[in-house]
């Protein structure tokens, strides 16, 4: 795939001609923190930041989502007969999405598109329908530990264009067909700027300071780790909230619910979390994972372990960090690790 | 400060090496700047762990009831004012007795705001910060800066009332002065002063970042419930999805549900990973609670919570 | 691309009530479109998602086999909100079904093998239909002896009887049927099925058993068939855990890395001694 | 309760607290009347009214 050159003094342009075919997204600033929001004004997109507050999950995998409608008719054969809802009617760009964020992506198209019965509708659609411009990270964050999970600070996986900011100009690698189409009319990139590039690439994953070794969590025994003695230790200080679910990237558990108001129904589905009791619970009031440890347990073995068993080796996790921040209790996901590599 | 957290090790690890108790809970150093977290110390060795800091933002009598239930026997547990107070309203509310806890006192200076820390340096990266004093040093990459904690304290911490704790076994650090001088009465519900429509706006305004991962609830040593109303299938009293009549939903009634019981620790802020300002609500329930029965949760054992209690002369304007 | 989340709709074209406690009521449903019925082809073993417009979705073992044509029976017990609604449903009323889902009874493995199918209250659902299969014209000589042992509590709780009955009658099934404690007008096999499947002692040599039944029965039943020397990979269990999507996403239902609804729910006590016991 | 609905801006009058005996018939009717009448006045709810219809 061809790199291509675009200078920031034609940026404006650039992205003023993507807002006319695609409904563009970037991360903005928003009371200090740079959060996802729709790109009205192309000046308002963010280069220069970390990453944002929450993953851009959201816009496959909504919090909340309607999947379907009925009417709320007990008697009469259109009362219970269910219609989906739409797939999205436009075309949609995430611009500066960081190359984490999209690798979170690829993990979660082999969960939500599996096969002919597992094949989810509407992760599918917005997926399709979207376009993901990634921005290289310069300058990683304490909590970032990308170089261990099979990703890394211009990891292109997921992505269908890896910009990479040289300073007066991007670097724009266009990596898919989707990627093709929007790099098309640009000037080639000169060796020179392909060197600036990599000497980008080099010096982010150097400034990657925390690093988790995998190696043994992936070759141990799986009941071996389960039954290890350091999940009684982690999981003291949890609250089973869900933050740490909420803000990852790659965790997507969900509920299903039905809601009628009159005679409208819908079957939507919400975000939920594998911390909370009530997750497993059986009607006959039989729970699975009827202990904090249980859940705390399961949500750190399915990211290691078990999607790397089931996946093909891929990790569930491409250590964004964002569960460092945001744990109110700092259960930190590298000591987890380095416990289960232990 | 660090002499405090000294005094705690010694204290904790006597604890434990004469086998006074299983598990000393405290606090110890985290992996992120401005957020250290709840520890359990089992041996004298892992007492040399525990830390003392203005980083200590979670309410460790939370850690006292079903959460770990069995789990431990006896437990000492580090406490300043509003943890003390907390302990009281868990044994007035019959979770726990007096005799299962033995509590290590020390006086609150007052906990930092990580996010007023935070909000001073937009969209950077802080990597470190020192406590220096009465000052913190905050680092980040290109940047150092000198903040007084006064200026970046929790707004709770500026009003509390009680920086002592209440009820003490072992006193780790002689007693403070007990307040900072700040009103809460000043500063409680803070929208009284608008307008209806205005109050509205101000609490959409203020949830709107609500992500319902019910850190607020987790984090809160009142809300101890085994199924919380917003978990209830049978009935089902609110959506679980993100509609703001849902979300508005359990942000009044969690706080409802705190009436005559909120000691103002200001855990469920600190917890929250969004920044919601939980306290809007639960400052307005509090400062009726005191203004119509003359109470404030949590300062003694003897007193009855005026929502358990009926007296003929209780206010009953609004009853028609 | 078919939306795997929407049900096919269906009519309650049957319903009966099968205990005397009125817990357990069976459905049958016909597809309204015969496309769909075309498209839910399924095996023994396998469960579907009954959709309630309103109440949710709730996942139930498929009763009938598909050698009985494209009705679909459904032996509900009453316990959450969606099941209790549909307990207030009646002939003639549409619902929905979602599936077929999971995999099924390793039918073709068992080909050429003597199976023994053990089954406590109302988990005999799948077995019924596994029974209704291997006793069809079609497939009964394709395996050797076939060996149904079924418990409940009481008369009043066992499911199908006349099947069953039937079943002992055309000898082409020993059939042993149980209740916990005498009661009258029984004159059947009495004690748990653990002490009867220990009493019919089933051999091992080239033979499967089947077992469907509360954890309490598993618990139980597991130690006979190891005394009489039946191997771990002779032994297959269905599990239920609490689902959601039914098709392996959703994140409640799994053990260790297997989702029981999509991997599952039927495993080989051999697969399971590998696997937490999060079930 | 009440104050607390009123100090978010739910507008007063939407609740209502009586006392009412099981033997005070007349004064339940009284004023389950007069509050849907009050309530009736203020109009539709304009404040935590969750619309399912609405495309999320």
């Amino acid at each position: 795939m061809a790199e291509k050159i675009l200078a920031k003094d034609k940026l404006g342009g650039f992205l003023e001609g993507l807002t006319s075919s695609y409904e563009v997204f970037a991360p903005q600033e928003s009371e200090g923190k740079a959060r996802w929001a729709r790109l009205e004004d192309p000046s308002g997109a963010l280069w220069e930041f970390s990453n944002t507050h929450l993953s851009p999950k959201d816009f496959f995998f909504p919090q909340s989502e309607c999947m379907m409608r009925f009417k709320n008719l007990q008697d009469g054969e259109e009362g219970m007969v269910m219609h989906s809802e739409p797939g999205l009617d436009n075309k949609r760009l995430l611009l500066n999405i960081r190359p984490c964020d999209a690798k979170a992506f690829q993990v979660l198209d082999l969960i939500f598109v599996q096969d002919e019965m597992t094949d989810d509708f509407y992760w599918r659609d917005k997926r399709e329908q979207t376009t993901l411009v990634g921005l290289g990270c310069s300058d990683p964050c304490p909590t970032c530990f990308c170089t261990s999970m099979n990703c890394g600070p211009h990891s292109t996986t997921g992505l269908d264009v890896l910009l990479v900011d040289l300073g007066d100009k991007l670097l724009v690698k266009a990596l898919t067909e989707k990627g093709e189409a929007l790099a098309q009319g640009l000037e080639d990139a000169s060796p020179d700027d392909l060197a600036a590039a990599e000497a980008q690439r080099k010096s982010s994953e150097e400034q990657i300071e925390s690093t988790v070794g995998m190696d043994q969590v992936l070759s141990r025994d799986m009941m071996e780790l389960y039954d290890a003695g350091h999940w009684s230790r982690v999981q003291e200080s949890c609250l089973n909230c869900g933050t740490c679910t909420y803000c990852c990237p790659t965790c997507h558990c969900f509920d299903i619910q039905d809601e009628t108001q009159g005679e409208d129904g819908r079957r939507v589905r919400n975000w939920d979390s594998c911390m909370s009791w009530l997750f497993t619970m059986h009607g006959t009031g039989h729970n699975p994972r009827g202990t904090k440890l249980d859940r705390v347990r399961q949500r750190f073995m399915h990211k290691f372990k078990y999607i790397p068993a089931k996946r093909g080796g891929e990790i569930g996790c491409v250590g964004c960090g964002r569960c460092v921040q945001l744990c109110p209790v700092n259960i930190d996901v590298r000591r987890v690790v380095n416990d289960m590599n232990a | 400060m660090e002499a405090i957290a000294q005094k705690i090790r010694e204290a904790a690890a006597k604890l434990l090496s004469e086998g006074a108790v299983d598990c000393v809970i405290g606090y110890a150093k985290g992996t992120v700047p401005m957020r250290d977290y709840p520890y359990f110390a089992y041996t004298p060795e892992e007492a040399q762990n525990l830390t003392w800091s203005p980083f200590c933002t979670n309410n460790l009598a939370n850690f006292l009831i079903r959460r770990t239930a069995g789990e431990v026997g006896k437990v000492a547990i580090v406490a300043q004012g509003c943890v003390s107070r907390s302990i009281v309203g868990l044994i007035k509310e019959n979770q726990i007795t007096r005799e299962q806890v033995y509590i290590l006192g020390v006086p609150s200076h007052g906990m930092v705001d990580r996010r007023k820390v935070e909000a001073r340096f937009p969209l950077k990266t802080i990597t470190e910060v020192l406590v220096d004093g009465e000052d913190l040093i905050v680092k980040g990459k290109g940047f150092e800066e000198r903040i007084p904690q006064k200026e970046v304290r929790r707004s709770n911490c500026y009003t509390c009332v009680q920086r002592n704790p209440v009820i003490v076994d072992e006193v780790v650090a002689e007693d403070g002065p007990n307040d900072w001088g700040g009103n809460i009465d000043a500063v409680a519900a803070p929208w009284e002063k608008l307008e209806p429509l205005q109050r509205w706006a101000a609490f959409e305004e203020t949830v709107k970042d609500c992500i319902r991962c019910y850190a607020c609830r987790d984090a809160c040593p009142l809300c101890y419930c085994h199924v919380c109303f917003v978990d209830e299938s049978q009935p089902q009293w609110c959506g679980k999805g993100q509609d703001e009549a849902d979300v508005a939903t359990f942000h009044i009634l969690r706080a409802f549900h705190c009436a005559g019981r909120c000691t103002d620790c200001g855990a469920c802020e600190s917890a929250c990973p969004m920044g919601i300002k939980v306290r809007r609500f639960t400052s307005k329930i509090e400062k009726d609670v005191r203004q119509l029965y003359d109470y404030t949760p949590g300062l003694d054992l003897e007193s009855t919570p005026p929502l358990s209690v009926y007296r003929p002369n209780d206010p009953q304007e609004f009853i028609k | 691309m078919r939306n795997t989340y929407i049900p096919y709709p269906v009519r309650i074209k049957q319903t009966r009530v099968e205990t005397e406690d009125k817990m357990l009521k069976s459905f049958l449903l016909e597809f309204l479109n015969d496309s769909d019925a075309e498209a839910f082809a399924y095996t023994p073993g396998q469960f579907a998602e009954l959709s309630v417009s309103g109440y949710g979705e709730i996942p139930i073992g498929i009763a009938s086999s598909p050698t009985e044509g494209n009705d679909l029976l459904f032996t509900v017990n009453k316990v959450g909100s969606v099941t209790n609604k549909l307990h207030t449903m009646s002939e003639g009323d549409i619902m929905g079904v979602r599936g077929p889902l999971g995999n099924s009874y390793p039918l073709k493995d068992m080909e050429g093998k003597n199976v023994v199918i053990v089954a406590g209250g109302f988990a005999v659902t799948t077995l019924r239909s596994t029974m209704n299969w291997l006793l069809h014209p079609d497939h009964r000589d394709k395996y050797g002896d076939i060996t149904f042992i079924y418990g409940a509590r009481t008369p009043g709780m066992l499911l199908y009887t006349e099947e069953w009955t039937e079943w002992q009658n055309s000898g082409q099934a020993n059939v042993n049927v149980t209740i916990d404690r005498e009661a009258q007008g029984w004159d059947g096999l009495v004690g748990f099925v653990p002490t009867v499947t220990e009493q019919v002692a089933p051999k091992p040599d080239n033979a499967v058993a089947l077992i469907c039944g509360p954890p309490v029965m598993i618990r139980f039943t597991q130690p006979v068939f190891d005394k009489l020397g039946w191997q771990p990979e002779q032994i297959v269990m269905s599990l239920e855990n609490r689902m959601k999507c039914g098709i392996g996403i959703c994140g409640r239902c799994n053990v260790g890395p297997e989702y029981v609804c999509k991997d599952g729910p039927v495993f080989t006590k051999a697969q399971l001694d590998k696997l937490p016991k999060e079930y | 309760m009440n104050n607390l609905l009123e100090y978010i801006g739910i507008e007063p009058g939407r609740l209502h607290f009586s006392w009412i005996s099981s033997a005070e018939a007349t004064k339940f009717q009284d004023t389950v009347i007069k509050v849907t009448d009050a309530v009736k006045a203020l109009g539709p709810a304009q404040r935590m009214v969750k619309d399912i219809r609405r495309v999320a």
